[in-house]
């Protein structure tokens, strides 16, 4: 009797703080994928799309998945890491995603995050406690990367010494060195590098301007804007009396591309704009129209566009269309194939166990996924260096060739 | 407040309820322990605040600027990059001194500002502190932020980082001080000042105070306190994290920590925090996976949980201010400034 | 021995002369009472007196000496030091990527850190060039003449009028609303306390010492002004009575010997205004020169030794209550022409 | 470029987004003037005025619409809904909480802003073209170019203006002369001058208060929602979270010019217009500066003009 209640009591309290605090209860035949990803703010539409690549990735499995003999059915906990006080991911938020992963034994793989601002504070908790995680959209080189960013990166965000944090996507100064080999080809001969003066933004248009500045071109003027501002009309009388054939804007359409964009146009400048993969979602076209944009932008872009797939690539295309009846943004496809290349690590790793799943992602070579057939390097990064460059036509974006082969 | 019992020994024992669940709520697991650590941070910026905006009634709209300030100050002297390194407690030492030098500064220029003059010159140090904080990438490394800052260490005793309790202790710990001091400073010559000051400042002036130097310590102090939270924060977290982060938006919602729990009350201010920070932190979240798992959840915008967050956050603001206009714990519900001390005998 | 003294002092606001060539003395001791119809400037001497207004012309003497924080030495060196701080801050902030980048950044992390190399490759960054001195420059002077606009606005402040022992009060009651009856009058004692921030704040005993005493001492004049009963009850909740009597209490926390009773009879009725006459005699006693405004007759004649009629910002009598009755001018002021 | 030249195309610039933020100034400065209340949600109220002009182009027909047809079409169904708004905001969220200390406001204020930002993100989600078919709600939307993009001056000619720089100062010029007109001359604008100056007194000399607070949101309401239109117009794409920077501005102009006065608002909104062309636009890396030099020039001019530029010294009562 005594035992019955007190167990009875347990379970009541543990219910009450499991739905207080979010704690699941222990269920053994769970595995749980959880993502971190700023869902309130203006990241909001590119994010909604990679959850919606994660989730297919997990029907394509019905939500189950054998490991090892046993059934596990797959639990998804689609985790939002910005508050609605800041509109973008808040370090609080994140570093509380990172505890909660942490703390619940049945996360095995921690997808995440959008900001690579982010990634520098869950990635030494996750590193301590051994857990996966996986990135479908960080960029900045030095959290893989040694001698390119800080020069106490990366060896500071693996408090462990041992490697947990992956990405799929290309970093930086990959597509810095790509962007301004393909300026190059499009005949620039002066370049303006602008900046968002954010992580990203200002990451990448640096990678720009050294790999430009080694191929030749003449960069008339570097400038950091302000990603809120109402418009670039001022700004567009400074790079008028620059003269540049491109201006290259480091940055992201929640941080004014297609503003930029469209006072370029109105602004008379004929200037071509390129910018990197963040410009590669439709928020650009809904932002700037076809008009300000049309054979004016060149994007680079990680991998290759959707319409440009064949294989498993256009089979995820075609079936996101087909169940969410929209185009998927530019970070979907990468967020699908980190939940692929999760489950497949958890298939090889054959028992449900951080440590195993991590050294079977540490293995990971040759995964012919969505993207293409690559590996994770010694640094955790994609092998896959191939990027597609992209411009806009009819509204749409359209491929217009292969760079950095 | 209302007359019936029950609320009234709410009213009056919540404090005592809430420190002794603090003290124990680790032992349920380290979960909920992350989720109150940066409440407590919280609550300490918000005492700054509190200092300025709800004691001596100058309405600040940059108090995460000092919090920005106490962050970078922190990370500058103990990131292993930089020659400093002098670790956890010095650190915060340095971080208390520049936050309130750093406020000494702001005030001086803005002394004799009328109420809202006050506002916008504080909203404006506060977006000056951020472009700064970017544009001086050589010191702050701009938008990277600088890492790794000095981890919360206890003196004399040595435990693993991932280890939570500890931290959390000591967090309380130093909010605890926090609470005290602020307790303290008001009940003092120092409290009243700064409340005659709020009230009517041309009265204080013809009483011997001297507003300008009255405000002047009073940013100090607050600025100070804001500092040390922002620079717990940063210690929590492992990085200055990036200048945007300390934006206007953060400001108000340190704001609203002290307004919704009623201006010029320390215990208004650790219910604000608790609210604010915890609404987000806990409730929005535990909200939206509810959903999510019972599958409220759709494609369209109108369907995705997260999507309304904004929506809750400003209709709860908005309906909190028209259900208790003066805050949660309204001023008046507060005790005399100056008790009668007990030596103090009766005089005919 | 003269504890005020008005030297031709004029007040105008714009063009509006408020005060017009006003001069009399007030001796200790006394009790002076200054009269007149609405507008006639009472007030408005009462706030250039306390320093809210400085006179526009003429001297406010208080025991022989104008209240006014001199431009002494020290000053004219606090503005220069606060001129050559900004100019250094505005110098250093503006080339701070570069100090930094030359001092700190081009140094190895070693242990000891070269501070000697890295100070000298500072100084090596800010050599003089347009670029760093003229924006320094200019900080330095908006800084300096920042600090001297400031001086320059509180140079004559009614707190330093207080604390030469000048204690008010309003004639629309400014009690600190929030804080208890026994607040307002601690709050009163100000210019008698020495306690320090940090002894309040960390509960030194300087902080217990002065609050014990401080504390009785207010309780007594709380006592005096027959409010012992309310100490601990917010001043914006005490009656209209009550609170003028409190006032009084606050205003003579700091032991002035000067006060100055703006209309203290204001809305009461014949018995209060009879206990007031009775408490501005009590005060009288304890050595303190008393001057007020006040518009009831009864009070004014009944208590005061002179009185100043003020008419249109200007003196037009002074003297004994008898004189002033008989003076025809002061009886055309109050009732015009055709009754004199 | 000649510096005449050069000179000459930063005024306009400078002007134009001047011009725009003195209408949203306007409004604040209005409304504090009234209630001394720092209306946060002003700014967002323009943000869904641009919205519903969004929406009013996208059903009439978007990039084929006449901009003699939209303009009327947009200038006489955007005022409306924005003073409508503004006035249903201060009778919910403001009147009721009237007596209650000035800062409780100013949080429901902040709680307003928050539910029309999160309103302007589930419009953005409308199935329509111009929406980007509502596939992503919160990316920015653009505007259709109604006005073309030919250069006034010719096509070779250095100094760029627009007909949308000219649309802006033909709008707004006269609307601000309009207002001055009503406040200065009308018997309503007295009014509010009067409950501007002590409310109370107001009330007792027979002005109804409350309708009076009540005309002023209206006001506002109407002239931020020209300002969302020449806004949506002028810089041809909107945000559902455009409010905040466009609030801000205005905020800071309307304290530069002192805050309450008319003329003060819009001096400063050109001020600050005129600075920002100038940092953005000419100075090297000026663009990262801007807001400190705007908000530094704003500290300075209080630090010696306490009540702003043009703001009368208040002389308290004593």
């Amino acid at each position: 009797m005594r035992s019955w209640m007190t167990s009875t009591m347990r379970l009541l309290v543990g219910s009450a703080l499991g739905t207080i605090f979010g704690s699941a209860l222990i269920a053994v035949d769970t595995i749980t994928i959880v993502s971190s990803l700023p869902r309130t703010g203006s990241a909001n539409a590119q994010t909604t799309s990679m959850v919606n690549g994660i989730k297919m990735a997990l029907d394509e499995y019905q939500r189950t998945l054998t490991v090892g003999g046993t059934n596990y059915s797959l639990t998804y906990e689609d985790w939002d890491d910005a508050s609605p006080e800041r509109g973008a991911w808040d370090p609080a938020v994140e570093a509380a995603n990172a505890d909660k992963a942490i703390r619940n034994p049945d996360v095995m793989v921690y997808i995440g995050t959008y900001n690579s601002g982010a990634a520098k504070i869950a990635m030494p908790k996750l590193n301590q406690a051994g857990l996966a995680m996986i990135s479908p959209a960080n960029t900045w080189p030095g959290l893989t990367k040694p001698n390119v960013g800080e020069a106490n990166e990366p060896t500071v965000y693996r408090p462990s010494g041992s490697i947990n944090y992956f990405r799929v996507v290309p970093a930086d100064d990959i597509q810095g060195a790509v962007g301004a080999a393909w300026a190059k080809e499009l005949g620039a001969k002066r370049v303006f590098v602008l900046h968002d003066r954010e992580l990203y933004g200002q990451g990448i248009a640096k990678m720009f301007q050294q790999n430009a500045e080694k191929l030749g071109l003449t960069v008339v003027g570097t400038e950091g804007i302000d990603g809120k501002s109402g418009n670039y009309k001022s700004l567009i009388n400074k790079l008028r009396l620059a003269r540049p054939d491109l201006v290259y804007f480091g940055g992201t359409t929640e941080t004014g591309a297609g503003q930029l964009a469209k006072d370029m146009q109105s602004g008379g400048l004929t200037a071509k704009l390129m910018g990197p993969d963040a410009f590669y979602n439709s928020a650009l076209i809904n932002a700037a129209g076809n008009a300000a944009l049309e054979n004016r932008v060149f994007i680079t872009f990680g991998g290759i566009p959707p319409e440009q797939q064949t294989g498993k690539g256009k089979a995820f295309v075609d079936a996101y269309r087909t169940v969410y009846k929209i185009e998927p943004e530019g970070y979907a496809i990468y967020a699908y194939e980190c939940t692929k290349v999760a489950l497949d690590a958890m298939v090889r790793a054959g028992k449900k166990d951080r440590a195993a799943i991590l050294q079977a992602l540490r293995e990971t070579k040759n995964y012919d996924g969505a993207l293409g057939k690559w590996s994770f390097d010694d640094n955790g990064d994609t092998t896959l260096a191939l990027m597609s460059g992209n411009t806009v036509v009819n509204g749409a974006f359209s491929f217009v060739k292969l760079l950095g082969q | 407040m209302s007359d019936h019992p029950t609320i009234k020994i709410i009213a009056r024992f919540w404090p005592h309820a809430l420190l002794a669940i603090v003290l124990v709520l680790p032992l349920f697991g380290d979960a909920i322990a992350t989720k109150l650590t940066p409440i407590m941070v919280f609550a300490i910026v918000g005492l700054g605040l509190n200092v300025v905006a709800g004691f001596t009634g100058l309405l600040n709209l940059g108090a995460a600027a000092f919090m920005a300030i106490g962050a970078y100050t922190f990370a500058i002297c103990t990131v292993p990059i930089y020659p400093f390194q002098i670790g956890f407690w010095p650190g915060l030492g340095v971080a208390i001194m520049v936050g309130a030098v750093a406020g000494t500064i702001l005030a001086l220029p803005a002394m004799r500002l009328r109420g809202d003059y006050l506002a916008i010159v504080t909203l404006g140090f506060g977006e000056i502190i951020t472009d700064v904080l970017k544009n001086l990438d050589a010191i702050t490394k701009g938008t990277q932020g600088l890492n790794p800052v000095a981890a919360p260490e206890i003196p004399f005793v040595t435990y693993s980082i991932s280890a939570y309790k500890p931290t959390y202790y000591l967090y309380l710990a130093l909010l605890l001080v926090a609470i005290l001091l602020c307790h303290n400073m008001r009940k003092s010559r120092l409290g009243r000042q700064w409340i005659a000051v709020r009230d009517d400042e041309l009265a204080a002036r013809s009483m011997g105070i001297s507003p300008a130097r009255t405000k002047l310590i009073a940013f100090a102090i607050g600025s100070g306190l804001c500092a040390f939270g922002g620079a717990m924060f940063a210690s929590l977290n492992g990085t200055s994290i990036e200048p945007s982060f300390y934006d206007f938006q953060q400001s108000v919602v340190i704001l609203c920590i002290v307004i919704v729990g009623g201006m010029g009350n320390v215990k208004g201010v650790i219910l604000g925090a608790l609210i604010m920070v915890g609404f987000n932190s806990i409730i929005l979240v535990n909200l939206t996976e509810w959903m999510t798992r019972n599958g409220w959840t759709g494609n369209n915008v109108l369907a995705t949980p997260s999507n309304w967050k904004f929506m809750i956050f400003g209709l709860a603001l908005i309906l909190m201010m028209r259900l208790r206009p003066q805050g949660l714990i309204p001023a008046q519900d507060v005790e005399p400034v100056t008790q009668k001390p007990a030596t103090a005998g009766a005089t005919p | 021995m003269t504890v005020l003294e008005l030297d031709q002092v004029t007040l105008r606001f714009g063009g509006l002369t408020a005060v017009n060539n006003v001069s009399f003395r007030v001796e200790k001791g006394d009790i002076v009472a200054v009269i007149g119809p609405n507008g006639a400037g009472k007030t408005s001497l009462f706030n250039t007196i306390t320093g809210i207004y400085p006179p526009t012309t003429g001297r406010v003497l208080i025991n022989h000496a104008v209240v006014e924080q001199p431009a002494t030495l020290q000053n004219k060196i606090q503005w220069t030091i606060i001129g050559v701080v900004t100019a250094i801050a505005v110098t250093l902030a503006l080339n701070a990527n570069a100090i930094w980048d030359a001092a700190i950044n081009a140094h190895a992390i070693t242990s000891p850190f070269p501070w000697g190399q890295a100070f000298n490759d500072a100084c090596r960054v800010l050599t003089p060039s347009a670029w760093t001195i003229i924006p320094g420059l200019v900080g330095g002077f908006v800084g300096a003449s920042g600090a001297w606009n400031a001086w320059r606005t509180a140079r004559c402040s009614p707190d330093l009028v207080t604390r030469v022992g000048v204690a008010r009060t309003f004639q629309n009651i400014r009690l600190f609303r929030e804080l208890s009856a026994r607040d307002n009058v601690l709050v009163g004692m100000e210019p008698k306390l020495h306690s320090r921030a940090w002894d309040g704040a960390f509960r030194l005993p300087p902080h217990f010492r002065e609050q014990t005493e401080a504390c009785a001492k207010a309780d007594e004049l709380l006592a005096f002004v027959n409010l012992g009963e309310v100490a601990d009850v917010s001043a914006g909740s005490l009656p209209y009575g009550h609170q003028r009597r409190l006032e009084i209490a606050r205003a003579l926390a700091s032991q002035p010997s000067l006060l100055l009773l703006d209309e203290p009879a204001a809305g009461m009725n014949p018995t209060e205004s009879a206990s007031l006459m009775l408490l501005i005699r009590k005060i009288r006693e304890l050595g303190i020169t008393v001057l007020l405004i006040e518009h009831d007759m009864k009070v004014v004649m009944g208590i005061s030794d002179r009185i100043v009629v003020l008419h249109y910002g200007n003196k037009i009598a002074e003297g004994t209550p008898a004189e002033i009755r008989e003076n025809p001018a002061v009886i055309e002021a109050y009732l015009g022409k055709e009754a004199g | 470029m000649t510096t005449t030249e050069l000179i000459i195309q930063l005024l306009i610039t400078g002007l134009a987004n001047g011009l725009i933020i003195a209408l949203i100034a306007l409004g604040y400065t209005m409304v504090y003037g009234i209630i001394e209340l720092i209306n946060f949600a002003h700014g967002d109220v323009m943000m869904l005025g641009c919205f519903l002009a969004l929406t009013i182009v996208g059903l009439c027909g978007g990039e084929q619409l006449s901009p003699w047809i939209a303009l009327p079409l947009l200038f006489l169904t955007v005022p409306f809904f924005t003073a409508g708004l503004n006035w249903s905001v201060e009778k919910l969220a403001y009147k009721p909480i009237r007596e209650a200390p000035k800062l409780t406001a100013l949080v429901s204020a902040i709680g307003v802003s928050f539910v029309f930002i999160n309103i302007g993100m589930f419009w953005g989600g409308l199935p329509m073209d111009v929406f980007g078919g509502g596939g992503s709600a919160a990316s920015a939307k653009s505007f259709p170019d109604l006005f073309g993009w030919s250069n006034l001056l010719g096509e070779q000619s250095a100094v760029l203006l627009t007909p949308r720089d000219v649309m802006v100062a033909a709008v707004t010029i006269p609307l601000m002369i309009g207002l001055t007109f009503f406040i200065n001359r009308t018997r309503m604008g007295t009014a509010m001058r009067a409950v501007a100056q002590n409310p109370t007194a107001a009330k007792l000399m027979g002005i109804d208060v409350d309708r009076v607070i009540g005309l002023t949101f209206i006001i506002g309401g109407a002239l931020a929602g020209v300002a969302s239109v020449i806004t949506a117009l002028y810089t041809g794409s909107i945000h559902f979270q455009m409010g905040y920077r466009n609030g801000m501005d205005a905020f800071t102009a309307a304290v530069l010019g002192g805050i309450g006065n008319l003329p003060g608002a819009v001096l400063g909104a050109l001020l600050i217009g005129l600075v920002r062309a100038v940092m953005e636009g000419y100075v090297p890396n000026g663009g990262q500066w801007s807001n400190t030099v705007v908000f530094a020039l704003l500290i300075l001019v209080l630090v010696f003009r306490p009540n702003g530029i043009l703001g009368s010294r208040v002389r308290e009562k004593v």
